[in-house]
């Protein structure tokens, strides 16, 4: 009984430490974004492949498009906030 | 018998194969040299909040007074009404109008009732 | 063999519970990320999922109890209202994904937002529990499942090489990105051994009326549904590795796993996506919903029963009615659905050992199982799967945080 | 039965037993009947596995692997205390009648 309440103070403070250890550094979030970009990029080539096919609907097509967009603010905005030069 | 394992806490129905809850309290007599002996079984939520912490159950108990149907639900059996304890515990009483059913009562007839469909 | 026929029970139960926005969203990022990397962690969930399924069909089938009323009148009100408490929020934010599932599946085919088909589809589910019985949800949502067998069409016509699928199917460390690639692991799992699941396929049994007889066919039903499931997600696997993964793609958003479908399958594919999508979270939906009420209801010993109108089990019926109600809501706020899912699905991880540990006990309980208590090879099993449920439940925030 | 006193069974659970000089001797797990007429009786209260994780302890110590680790090994000892040797006039606070319990039984 009397072991239980350091064992678990001892359980936080371990899952503090890695919660604070696991928070992603500026330059890990600028490569996270920058991977994002490409990643938009050939989602973008792999779309216009397809529609050129004729495989895909317009309407479709205008979504990812749109989808494209948004995640490649987010990723630049992203870029910046991180501190990005 | 044991009272954790074969009472608390199981299911409990009427003579019509009602679900009136579960057994949330046992009481015991205590008695002048004689064993205790079970005086009653008490289904409500407020029996279940007193079994975390007793500031719950009476916040709890004010708070279901205050709404609804006005009733806290708890309703206490005789054990002389207890007929079996098995896989449930079978009571001698029709659920329909007992507190244990006054919030399901209340709910179907002031929500439930009122939406297409409900019968 | 009328018995065997029950295996809708199990095919339902795996079409909405393995096989959901969950499993779709997160092989397909595993797919893209790692290839076939991470296939031998679809291969252990579902060995989990069939032990853990199996288990508490032959609970309820011997002992007459679902296992949500086992485990209040075994280990207490205190232990219940512990472990529904966070199981709530958690199905709760589950919910809301599949709701989100479903609507973005709309969003496809119609190109109208996914907000505003929350409300239509949560009351199209609503009405289905409310006007419908079990077996209506449970037959209707395992035929029309059957769409997500594109998947595996999908898979098959983009010729993977089986050598490298089956290699793995044995673990291996990640070469880079060990972060992400563990959490993705974890959000599998999470995603695949949903605590929802076991409680609906539980009550499934008792309203389905089994017992000792049905234990065969309570084997039959978890090891065929179950792997029916498995089938489809290594489809979701295999076409996402064969589609994103060299392209160098990662899945941040549902409309882009739909291109691996029209990749494969031409214009048809989004449709054949949208529907497998859409009808899979949609069971997933209800299974959420139903299991949640039923937890509710047997863990306070309420009337419930889906085989009845609603009003002669108004707190159950209401109980559903306000998961899905309020769970929509979130979705028409426009959060994006696959975020949710998959900070959900990490979440579902971390509430593992409250599912999977009263197992060890309830499986073994003479007075519940008799003869039917769990052998050897079961309680290895179960003993191994909560002791994996109780790692990843310590590692899933902090690898949310590293690599989610 | 003019002065019949009531005590909630289910909060008897997990309650510590007060020994001689207050010492904390035993927790209540368990309480075990016994039919009389149409009634049923305490017979005795058992001390046991409190609460969940307790039951899991005492399971995994019981399986043959684990059995033989010194400290996860050992097993809860459920121990009797008959009725009338548990006083309960105050039932927040039950304590033993009798110097030892171990002769309980």
């Amino acid at each position: 009984m009397v072991r239980r309440v350091p064992l678990f103070s001892r359980l936080v403070l371990i899952g503090a430490a890695l919660v604070a250890g696991c928070t992603k550094s500026p330059e890990a979030r600028t490569e996270e974004a920058a991977m994002r970009l490409t990643s938009w990029e050939a989602t973008a080539r792999l779309l216009e492949e397809q529609r050129a096919r004729g495989a895909v609907p317009e309407q479709f097509v205008r979504q990812v498009l749109r989808a494209a967009a948004e995640a490649r603010e987010e990723a630049t905005a992203k870029r910046r906030a991180a501190g990005a030069p | 018998m044991n009272l954790t394992r074969d009472i608390l806490d199981q299911q409990v129905v009427d003579r019509r194969g009602q679900r009136l809850g579960k057994v949330d309290g046992v009481i015991l007599e205590l008695r002048e040299g004689a064993p205790p002996r079970i005086a009653a079984i008490e289904i409500g939520p407020v029996a279940v909040a007193r079994r975390m912490h007793p500031r719950l159950a009476a916040w709890l108990q004010r708070w279901l007074h205050g709404h609804g149907p006005r009733s806290d639900g708890t309703l206490r059996i005789p054990w002389s009404q207890v007929k079996a304890i098995g896989v449930d515990v079978r009571v001698d009483l029709i659920a329909d109008g007992t507190p244990a059913r006054a919030w399901e009562e209340w709910l179907r007839d002031h929500v439930v009732r009122r939406l297409p469909g409900a019968e | 063999m009328k018995k065997y026929l029950q295996v809708t029970l199990g095919i339902f139960t795996s079409i909405g519970g393995f096989l959901e926005v969950g499993a779709i969203a997160t092989t397909a990022q595993a797919g893209a990320q790692f290839g076939f990397r991470l296939a031998w962690v679809l291969l252990l969930g579902t060995i989990c999922v069939i032990f853990l399924v199996e288990m508490s069909g032959r609970l309820s089938a011997v002992s007459k109890h679902t296992l949500q009323d086992a485990m209040r009148e075994r280990f207490g009100a205190g232990f219940f209202l512990l472990s529904t408490i966070p199981g709530m929020v958690v199905d709760w934010l589950v919910l809301a994904s599949e709701i989100g599932g479903v609507a973005l599946a709309l969003q496809l085919v119609t190109g109208v937002g996914y907000q505003w088909w929350a409300f239509p589809v949560a009351i199209a589910a609503w009405l289905l529990m409310w006007k419908g019985n079990l077996g209506l949800v449970e037959n209707g949502t395992a035929l029309l499942g059957l769409v997500a067998l594109a998947f595996v069409v999908a898979a098959v016509r983009l010729h993977p090489p089986l050598h490298d699928l089956a290699a793995g199917l044995v673990p291996s460390l990640p070469r880079s990105d060990g972060a992400g690639y563990w959490f993705l692991a974890v959000s599998i799992l999470g995603a695949l051994i949903s605590p929802y699941l076991f409680f609906f396929y539980s009550s499934g049994a008792i309203e389905d009326q089994w017992d000792e007889n049905h234990i065969g066919s309570n084997r039959f039903t978890a090891i065929v549904g179950m792997s029916f499931g498995a089938v489809l997600a290594f489809g979701v696997l295999t076409a996402a590795a064969m589609v994103f993964y060299p392209r160098g793609i990662q899945v941040d958003r549902y409309e882009q796993v739909a291109l691996m479908l029209t990749e494969a399958l031409g214009r048809p594919g989004l449709y054949l996506f949208a529907g497998a999508l859409g009808i899979t979270c949609f069971g997933a939906a209800l299974e959420v919903a139903l299991g949640r009420a039923y937890v509710l209801a047997q863990g306070f010993g309420w009337n419930y029963t889906l085989n009845s109108p609603p009003a002669n089990s108004a707190r159950f019926s209401l109980v559903y009615t306000g998961m899905i109600g309020s769970a929509a809501v979130l979705m028409a706020l426009g959060i994006d659905p696959l975020t949710l899912t998959v900070f959900s699905m990490a979440l579902t991880a971390v509430t593992l050992p409250l599912v999977t540990l009263p197992f060890i006990l309830l499986m073994n309980d003479r007075a519940y199982m008799g003869e039917y208590r769990n052998g050897w090879i079961g309680n290895v099993a179960v003993v191994g799967i909560s002791l994996l449920a109780s790692l990843i439940a310590l590692v899933a925030i902090p690898l949310q945080l590293l690599g989610g | 039965m003019s002065q019949a006193r009531e005590v909630r069974g289910e909060l008897l659970l997990g309650r510590k037993v007060l020994g001689p000089g207050g010492r904390v001797d035993a927790r209540i797990e368990e309480i075990v009947l016994e039919p009389q007429g149409d009634d049923y009786v305490v017979r005795e209260y058992l001390s046991g596995p409190e609460g969940f994780l307790e039951e899991l302890m005492d399971f995994a110590g019981g399986t043959p692997l684990i059995r033989h680790i010194p400290f996860l090994g050992r097993r809860i000892r459920r121990r009797p205390i008959r009725w009338d040797w548990l006083d309960l006039s105050d039932p927040e606070r039950p304590h033993l009648k009798h110097p030892s319990t171990d002769a309980s039984r």
